[in-house]
């Protein structure tokens, strides 16, 4: 059981503050709505350009360790360049290229991490396929399969949500292999056409894929370490969690911004309307939400690996996280008013985020329950 | 409307009659998703299939039954066309989609109209020959119908029509509008400059702009008259009288007062479909339903829906309603629009990470419905009132609390 | 399964029509709140003439057949009589007398029937004794019991909340005799001096009473009909909610009006504070949650005793009204502001009522998860 | 204060020395409830029983660690007095009561009092001889301070009293009180017209009658001056500068500057007790925290509780908090107070048929506190401004939205 009388402190590094700043000055020059909005119109994926920009500023290879061409920093650095990515609803292949990359560190062999972690550093994009098409959230839950013959691997199943897979050099999915949870690498050059399905998702910034495994065949060798996949399996669930409350976090920050600016600005009975109690009030306790989320967030990103703590923390900041956008994107909208119901409102293009970002590994109520084995 | 009332056996067979009807005649599914309300209405494909399929309800003589036979009613005790009505709520059917003729137009044309009105409106308004829409709202001040500023200008027998109104739903479908527009822009009492018309959408000077709504859909319009010219005849009631005939028409649309053609106008998500949802979806290998949270909120939600029905019937009943006979009326609104929404987001909330998927995925749980739904629900928390607008009114004109 | 499609329908009779008006205007006279504080101030016990003067109208034999000297209507009928008690706070052994002669209906003997049901009808006070010192709510739980030895009973145990005891006539206590629960009827002298220790509870216009069984000795003849037990238990259990839905509804509708009194009075910052939004939607919301709950009260008084329609009915009805309670003077309290921390406000007397009304057979969540039982 | 600053080891052994102490000190249950907060003394034998508590621990040379010895202070490092506060709470001992004295009244006298003041008055308040009470709130203009009413009139070198003000918790039993009073009707900035005493409670023309609390005990009174007559030596701070000796003390209150004595002074609820309490209490014959439904309050409380406390940590991460610097300081009194309401109404649900018992039933779950505590929390949601004005006040100081 956690001590609850123990005082939790936040750390924050140098490397942080620093990731930060530049992270968030990227966003706003690089993705402001007007841009969001064209590349959800024209149904395009992230500009290659902009892409290698991220990939130069060390982006990729935040928590990847020096000897594979990163800056040997943690995940916790990650999340101060995804919060402001959360705020300006950017959707790049960021979060799908760390967790990949996360993956090969905590399961990978050492060919697998030399061959690819350098690659990712400089701009490589890899994914993961882990959900399958019921829904659920337990990641052990795999139905998905792989068998071997010989040297050969043949894949059966399908997987979804596989984001940035049609531009993803990578992708490394979990199947059960003699009974057991495991992953596997599949390049690019293995996926035969009409492989890759674009999946319709509620969140237009996104590019999410159905994966039909059927009848793909890998060589034994693109199997990860059996002995470390379980383990790999938590970790990536917890790294995911964590990123996207940070995705959350900035999320539910921007949409405050969104209705604070036309509480500000809109005039109804003669007055501004943000001085009407029955708005301003509910916009206190969304930037309040918020702002418990960015603590958890933070204190999720110091204690991040660390045993119980570090997952009490980042489901923690998942449960609260996911809420606070929740809560506030849906105000956004219904204090917009007429104009809230229109696509032309930004408050809508959050609320499509929050519904992804709570749907992707787990609202709160599901983290509840898993806090709930935990600490009772 | 008619002498002879039916005996119960009458009404039993007729029921029966209807139900096999409507279970040999609703429509397959077409392979799109359909919308749940006229307002919905974002396609030609949706729109074409639920006109034709009024057309067929009304040809079975199951559409208007109540209205006068000489302009195509059915002459039939109103009754028989609330067992129908229920019938096709009870059997999901679609919705009827010329929603503002049957219910607005319809009723205000044989109450008040002249009879050139009524034999040229009636008919089309059954048939879905002709659609209607309504030029109520106009930008910028959504609630306040009295403020309305679209300019209605007499020149001659003619009068010139200049401004916009919003949320024109079927708009680009429509032959007719129901319009209130300022005839006179000098009265001391805004109402007092307001006229009611009723006028072809098919002129010079209208243009219909869709509005494409949170969905990503279509549906609502903005419609744009710039020195669109119609003829005097189109007023219905009195120059400078609008406000009057505007508020008979709420009131038939509301069904405060009879008259309504008949048929639903909507097919609201309800929580038996909610409770189906939760046997589907699976979390951690178990059926949804089976998670203790969630049963605890999904009772909470039947009670809550059960509220609605049961306040409705207490209504009825003036002893227990003395304290504040406004209240059950006047909260109606509110409880069901907030109701709506949480309802439909509770729905996501059950499906998993398939919560993401959304309108068209061949994955999404019934086609993507619920995550339409749950966005559409704002136009009852938002369209004719805000929720927070209607707390004002509840708390002002039920409670008597000083004006904010 | 419970068809949810089905519209159900109040009912309302011309009986309780009468009822509904006499009690209110009985109650409005007879309990206005500087009585029911003088009461409390006193620690008094309701006055013989007030409880007599219920008794002759008719009011403790509403739900008795005529053949016992009642009039032959049902609980919907005392629901009206209770709901507006419970908006005037009175304190009465009505609730207490109203169940144990439902006891006496459900399980009694022929015997017990035509000894006690006439005398209840005429002012007898009686009371049930189901509690136990666990606050379990769930009444067929224990551990009280009776063992007989000869024609002796001997009783043992402990039992909790049996209000109005000291001055009731009669007590009806749950024992587990032979294994089984049982009922057991004791009378007044059965009762020595000492086995009735006054409890201190939140609601001060309550009297209730610890009951020490250990020693009490009973003839044989004081078992209700076993056969006819389990199911008076449940009706029992019933009928308790249904009558504390129509209190707690009674009294959500009371709190509202001393919180509308004091929104339309009081100022602060030159306006009334009944105009701020703040105050004036959650006091529409309490508006909202007490007019649900009275359609279900009125909902469960129609189907009451009708089988899985009549059980959730009326464990909906406890569930919401006891919520609305809350809700309702929880928030009067708090709109009281300073006034409201002060015991001469009105709204902490209902406060209390409202934790009664939650504590006595079972709050929202516990209705809650019973109902999930019964609808999935 | 001091220059030797003591090594780690030497800290490490303090800390022991101080565990232990407390571990063979503490009172023992004194057979009757303790207040949470000097605000809720109601009774004598609570009063007696504290202050008895106060003066062994400032004996023992644990309380005013830090303040200078000249005045009974102990002119030792604040990081020792912090070491005891820290044991003070862990060990949940009860609470200091002179909390006027030592969180307000002395920072205040040390810091802008004179050599007589600091001498009169700083050894009694550490050995709770002399308590404290003070005098800011008025009836009828709750949170705004600066529109404080009570008239000190100067008549030659005294100031004649006449006024009420409220919540004078300790008033009974004080001998001081901190008063904030009106020397000038007449300025042209209400704030300009007020000054600040240290009175004498003993005197003629003041009577302090206690409020009879929700929970139905005592511990505020209101205290009425009628003619009361002090000498103008019991000002402190300049004549007309009432406001600024204000807003400092309520920053030593508020610890938003160093300089209070030390010791807690408050036993706040806290979740792991509730957690506790769920695993005692019966639901079906289980411990009430097997029961689905409540893990997941219990989890939300446990968040919500660890909010407030990662909220502090962050706030002292310029970077983390740059966009709105004020939104956690200016928000914690709103957080803090709703979540103390919440987490006691909580308790009480998790209690069955027993939540209706209350203080002084032997079947009362811990007394009864948990019922006391959930009336009492009240106090933190209306007092000091009502969590309705804390809105506000955030929403336009920390958000920048227009005033109602």
């Amino acid at each position: 059981m956690l001590d609850t009388n123990k005082k939790p402190t936040i750390l924050f590094s140098d490397e942080q503050e620093q990731l930060l700043e530049v992270a968030s000055n990227f966003c706003r020059d690089r993705f402001p709505m007007s841009e969001t909005r064209k590349r959800i119109a024209a149904d395009e994926d992230l500009s290659r350009p902009l892409w290698d920009e991220m990939a130069s500023l060390g982006w990729l290879g935040i928590a990847v360790p020096e000897e594979f061409g990163g800056s040997g920093l943690t995940l916790g650095e990650v999340v101060t360049v995804v919060e402001p990515m959360g705020e300006h609803l950017a959707g790049t292949p960021l979060i799908s290229t760390t967790l990949a990359a996360q993956a090969l560190l905590k399961a990978g062999t050492r060919a697998q991490k030399e061959t690819w972690l350098p690659k990712i550093c400089e701009g490589a994009i890899a994914t993961l396929a882990l959900s399958e098409p019921d829904g659920d959230w337990a990641l052990e839950r795999i139905a998905a399969s792989a068998t071997a013959s010989g040297d050969t691997l043949t894949l059966k199943g399908t997987k979804t949500f596989v984001t940035d897979a049609a531009s993803a050099d990578l992708v490394i999915a979990s199947v059960l292999f003699e009974g057991k949870p495991a992953l596997v690498l599949i390049t690019r050059d293995a996926l035969a056409a009409g492989k890759l399905t674009r999946e319709i998702v509620i969140d237009e910034t996104r590019r999410s894929y159905r994966l039909d495994l059927d009848g793909i065949t890998l060589p034994k060798s693109a199997l990860l370490d059996a002995d470390k996949t379980p383990a790999a399996l938590n970790h990536i669930d917890q790294a995911a969690c964590l990123l996207l409350s940070a995705e959350a976090c900035g999320g539910a920050n921007g949409v405050i911004n969104v209705t604070i600016d036309y509480l500000k600005t809109r005039k109804q009975f003669d007055r501004y309307i943000g001085s009407y109690q029955a708005l301003k009030h509910p916009t206190v306790d969304a930037l309040l939400a918020m702002e418990a989320a960015r603590s958890h967030l933070y204190y999720a990103a110091t204690v991040f690996g660390d045993g119980i703590e570090g997952e009490v923390a980042v489901r923690m900041a998942k449960a609260q996280s996911g809420s606070a956008l929740a809560f506030a994107s849906d105000r956004s909208i219904q204090f917009h008013g007429g104009f809230g119901f229109t696509y032309d409102c930004d408050a809508q293009l959050y609320r499509r985020r929050g519904i992804w970002c709570e749907a992707q590994f787990g609202d709160a109520t599901h983290h509840r329950a898993k806090l709930a084995e935990i600490l009772f | 409307m008619s002498d002879n009332t039916p005996s119960p056996a009458e009404l039993d067979a007729f029921r029966q009659e209807v139900a096999d009807w409507f279970t040999a005649n609703k429509p397959t599914d077409p392979g799109f998703l359909l919308p749940q309300s006229f307002m919905e209405v974002g396609t030609d494909e949706q729109f074409y299939f639920l006109r034709d399929w009024q057309k067929k309800v009304y040809e079975a003589g199951y559409l208007g039954m109540a209205w006068p036979k000489e302009y195509g009613g059915g002459g039939k005790p109103q009754v028989l066309q609330d067992i129908v009505t229920r019938e096709m709520v009870k059997q999901k059917t679609p919705f009827m989609t010329n929603t503002i003729g049957l219910n607005w137009a319809g009723p205000l044309i044989l109450n008040m109209g002249t009879e050139e009105q009524k034999k040229a409106f009636i008919p089309g308004i059954l048939s879905a020959d002709d659609i209607w829409c309504q030029g109520f709202s106009e930008p910028d001040h959504g609630s306040d119908l009295g403020n309305a500023q679209l300019k209605a200008t007499r020149d001659g027998k003619e009068f010139v029509l200049n401004g916009s109104k919003i949320w024109t739903s079927l708009g680009r479908h429509a032959k007719h509008m129901i319009l209130l527009a300022r005839t006179n822009q000098n009265t001391n009492n805004k109402y007092e400059g307001l006229s009611f018309f009723l006028i072809p959408m098919q002129i010079q000077g209208i243009e219909v702009v869709p509005i494409k709504k949170l969905t990503g859909e279509f549906g609502f319009n903005q419609t744009f008259f710039t020195d669109a010219r119609i003829d005097e005849s189109c007023l219905i009631g009195k120059e400078g009288g609008g406000w009057q005939v505007a508020m008979a028409t709420l009131a038939f649309e509301r069904g405060a007062v009879g008259g309504q053609a008949g048929g639903h106008a909507m097919n609201s998500k309800h929580v038996s479909e909610v409770v189906a949802l939760a046997r589907t979806a699976k979390r951690n290998g178990k059926p949804a339903i089976e998670d203790v949270a969630i049963r605890d909120e999904l009772v909470q939600l039947i009670i809550d829906e059960r509220s609605q029905a049961l306040n409705s019937s207490r209504a009825r009943i003036k002893p227990l309603t003395q304290e504040r006979p406004s209240s059950i009326p006047m909260s109606g609104k509110l409880i069901g629009s907030e109701y709506g929404r949480r309802l439909n987001q509770f729905a996501l909330s059950l499906q998993g990470a398939n919560a993401a998927y959304y309108v068209g995925d061949p994955l999404a749980y019934d086609g993507g419905l619920w995550q339409r739904s749950y966005f559409n629900a704002f136009s009852g928390t938002i369209g004719g009132g805000t929720s927070e607008v209607q707390h004002n009114i509840i708390g002002e004109r039920v409670l008597g609390l000083p004006k904010s």
